[in-house]
């Protein structure tokens, strides 16, 4: 019996400029599961995630997400997903309450300004997204991991610019998130510290 | 049955075998067709009572101004089948066909200024026909140009096809804005072909013209299509026997 | 033959210049873009068997 | 992400990158000074022109603002952000258009009649250019977007843009300015205008569609 929520991939064939990535890859993440695919530089971690989105085509096979024992459209897939890619996705000249309202536009003052709590960037609620460090911005596209109720978190490199305080509490997140029920699935170089995802190999 | 074939067609292995064997035939038979066709029309058929010998041009100027719009139609018609369901084939097929729907988009203007000079007295006048071949041309360099500028394959391809098909949709509406412009400026349009009088002996030189030249494009095309075909189906094992066994 | 000598048919009733550039410009372009398509038809097929071979 | 949240927060980042449309605006106002400057500043050339001079601008000034359409959500990563939001990429896409048209013409046509009045453009003239601009230019947008998606992973796209996009752009050309002529000759200007919004109605038909297929296509590489 499978669980209520779960993602699975069949048989995936992924190209990416005429060279193949990966050739019937099949992996099943159930609910309150976490997988880390990790894989070499150019292994093509970042485009799997991205096949996963509907950004790049497959070669073959499915991509299946199901959610009460109903599987899902695209649509209706992305409508419960949140993507962390490599670039935040934020305006330069919005302030990063702005940001995130852009978002979350049902999130409450109160809610945004415990989200930036968390990544200790309270200080920052009206700053201009422009007038921030890199890691800042990362952690300012991080705090939409609190704000949004999404089941399926697709994190590419979370890690990439953080500082030791910031991924402790990314890692809080993710726990908090298993816990209630979500799937994540994370590239990264780095393994988690507090808890240990299953790993997947992409070669 | 019919469908069947067509989606054999699409695949590139299919269409290797299948133009191997036709595209040689259809481009020399063309080429005779056309030299064929010339010869007469250059030497054979009677002078025009107006234009006198300066109507031979026509010979040439129609099939290619006729070409370069039919290219472009199965340009575009290409690019919807590509959006549509992802036909390898048509990808390849605007991209070896561009260039040749250039050149005669380019010959007609040529020829065509070529016979004004007698005719109206002057290279170039804003005809409409000159015009639409002239923004046609255009057309053909900016598909050229998105597919050179464009270094990934899979973005090239598709970027050609979309612009392709913005263009056949355009064309009718281009060719439209370029009439009801020409008759705001110049009331009297001048016309290089006065078609209802034109007699057997004329036309019938020029018939085969066109339908040698259009055999001539084709086979050019399917032969410029192969080369495409090899260059990306080159990790095929197939790819790779016909190249080792066939030479060059 | 429309024309009773060589002569007159070289002179195309005097829009020779005209009918002969047209014609020599065509057949110029349209050898160009064939051999072209030859040559790189070619190219491609050597640079595939020499890849072939060295594999 | 709602409908909503992304109309009211690209409206705010217009406004905060307003000094971009001004220097649209401004760039319009100085081709069309070229023409005074450069041909002639006589009543007798200008006045006829008039028309064509402020929509050759028109169209140089919205190929830049479409050239740059994209391309700062394209490398920040907010037109990804858009594409995996479980919101319809083309009514995204179509929305943005609508935002950037509404505010580069709006201003554009604010100071077209002043514009006129410097190039001798007849007073009764000035009714059909302002209608032939406010039915002409959404579909320079619209078409424009297409071609904007395609050639946005280059880095010097504005020159090829421009290749790409001046035979699409012909046919509004020619019908506005046609408009403009006719009511200077005394005649009827509405079958040229209608002519015009008939191409929007069909840039608006195809347009969104096709501008989705063409930035996934540029998202995907």
């Amino acid at each position: 019996m499978q669980s209520p929520t779960s993602l699975t991939l069949k048989n995936v064939s992924l190209e990416r400029a005429e060279r193949s990535l990966c050739e019937g890859f099949c992996l099943t993440i159930q609910a309150s599961e976490a997988v880390r695919v990790v894989g070499e530089n150019g292994a093509g971690k970042s485009s799997l995630l991205k096949a996963i989105l509907g950004l790049i085509r497959l070669r073959e096979g499915d991509i299946e997400y199901c959610s009460n024992h109903h599987m899902l459209s695209r649509e209706e897939m992305l409508k419960q997903t949140l993507y962390i890619g490599h670039s935040a996705g934020l305006k330069p000249t919005l302030t990063v309450e702005e940001s995130l309202r852009y978002y979350a536009p049902s999130a409450s003052s109160a809610q945004i300004k415990s989200a930036l709590g968390i990544f200790a960037l309270a200080e920052f609620v009206h700053s201009p997204i422009k007038k921030l460090s890199a890691g800042q911005v990362r952690k300012v596209a991080l705090c939409r991991l609190c704000l949004s109720q999404k089941t399926l978190w697709l994190l590419d490199e979370p890690y990439t610019a953080l500082d030791i305080q910031a991924i402790e509490a990314l890692e809080n997140l993710m726990q908090q998130h298993l816990i209630n029920g979500g799937i994540l699935l994370l590239t990264s170089h780095q393994a988690p510290v507090s808890f240990k995802p299953r790993q997947v190999e992409l070669s | 049955m019919s469908w069947l074939w067509i989606h054999k067609l699409g695949s590139p292995k299919f269409f290797y075998g299948f133009s191997k064997r036709f595209a040689t035939p259809i481009f020399f038979s063309g080429l005779l067709f056309s030299l064929l066709a010339l010869g007469w029309g250059l030497g054979f058929a009677p002078s025009d009572y107006q234009q006198g010998d300066s109507y031979r041009i026509m010979y040439i100027h129609v099939p290619a101004a006729m070409l370069a719009q039919s290219c472009y139609l199965a340009m575009g018609i290409a690019g919807l089948v590509f959006l549509v369901w992802q036909m390898k084939m048509a990808a390849i097929f605007i991209q070896a066909v561009a260039p040749i729907g250039a050149v005669m988009a380019l010959l007609a203007l040529v020829t065509g200024s070529i016979w004004g000079k007698p005719t109206w007295g002057t290279w170039w006048v804003w005809d409409a026909r000159l015009t639409s071949v002239l923004l046609l041309w255009i057309l053909y360099m900016g598909v050229i140009a998105l597919q050179n500028s464009l270094e990934e394959k899979v973005l090239a391809n598709k970027a050609t096809a979309v612009l392709s098909l913005v263009g056949l949709i355009n064309l009718p509406i281009i060719k439209y804005s370029v009439e009801w412009w020409n008759t705001l400026h110049q009331p009297a349009s001048l016309s290089l072909i006065e078609k209802p009088t034109m007699p057997m002996e004329m036309w019938l030189p020029l018939v085969i013209s066109i339908l040698g030249m259009y055999l001539f494009v084709a086979g050019l095309t399917l032969w410029r299509m192969q080369t495409h075909v090899l260059l990306n189906e080159h990790k095929a094992s197939w790819v790779k026997k016909e190249v080792l066994n066939n030479g060059i | 033959m429309a024309f009773d000598s060589l002569a007159e048919f070289w002179a195309m009733g005097n829009y020779g210049a005209y009918v002969w550039s047209a014609y020599g410009i065509s057949f110029v372009t349209i050898a160009f873009i064939t051999l072209l398509s030859v040559v790189k038809g070619r190219k491609v097929r050597a640079e595939l068997r020499q890849r072939y071979l060295r594999d | 992400m709602t409908y909503l949240s992304f109309v009211k927060y690209e409206c705010l980042a217009l406004y905060r990158n307003k000094q971009n449309l001004f220097n649209a605006l401004l760039f319009f106002v100085m081709v069309s000074l070229l023409f005074p400057l450069g041909v002639s500043s006589e009543e007798a050339f200008l006045a006829p022109a008039a028309g064509g001079i402020i929509w050759c601008a028109t169209l140089l000034a919205v190929l830049m603002v479409v050239d740059g359409l994209f391309k700062n959500d394209f490398h920040d990563g907010g037109i990804e952000q858009l594409a995996v939001s479980g919101l319809s990429f083309a009514w995204l896409m179509l929305l943005k258009v609508m935002i950037h048209w509404l505010a580069t013409i709006g201003p554009l046509l604010l100071i077209t009649p002043l514009l006129g009045y410097m190039l001798f453009l007849p007073t009764d003239s000035l009714v059909v250019v302002l209608l032939s601009l406010l039915f002409g230019s959404p579909s320079l947008f619209l078409i424009g977007s297409i071609v904007a998606g395609l050639t946005l992973t280059l880095r010097q796209s504005a020159l090829l843009m421009l290749v790409l996009i001046l035979p699409f752009y012909l046919p509004v050309l020619v019908f506005a300015t046609g408009a403009i002529k006719a009511q200077q000759a005394g005649l009827d200007p509405s079958a040229p205008l209608a002519i015009l919004l008939a191409i929007f109605f069909l840039s608006l038909a195809i347009s969104p569609l096709l501008t989705a297929i063409s930035l996934r296509a540029s998202l995907a590489s």
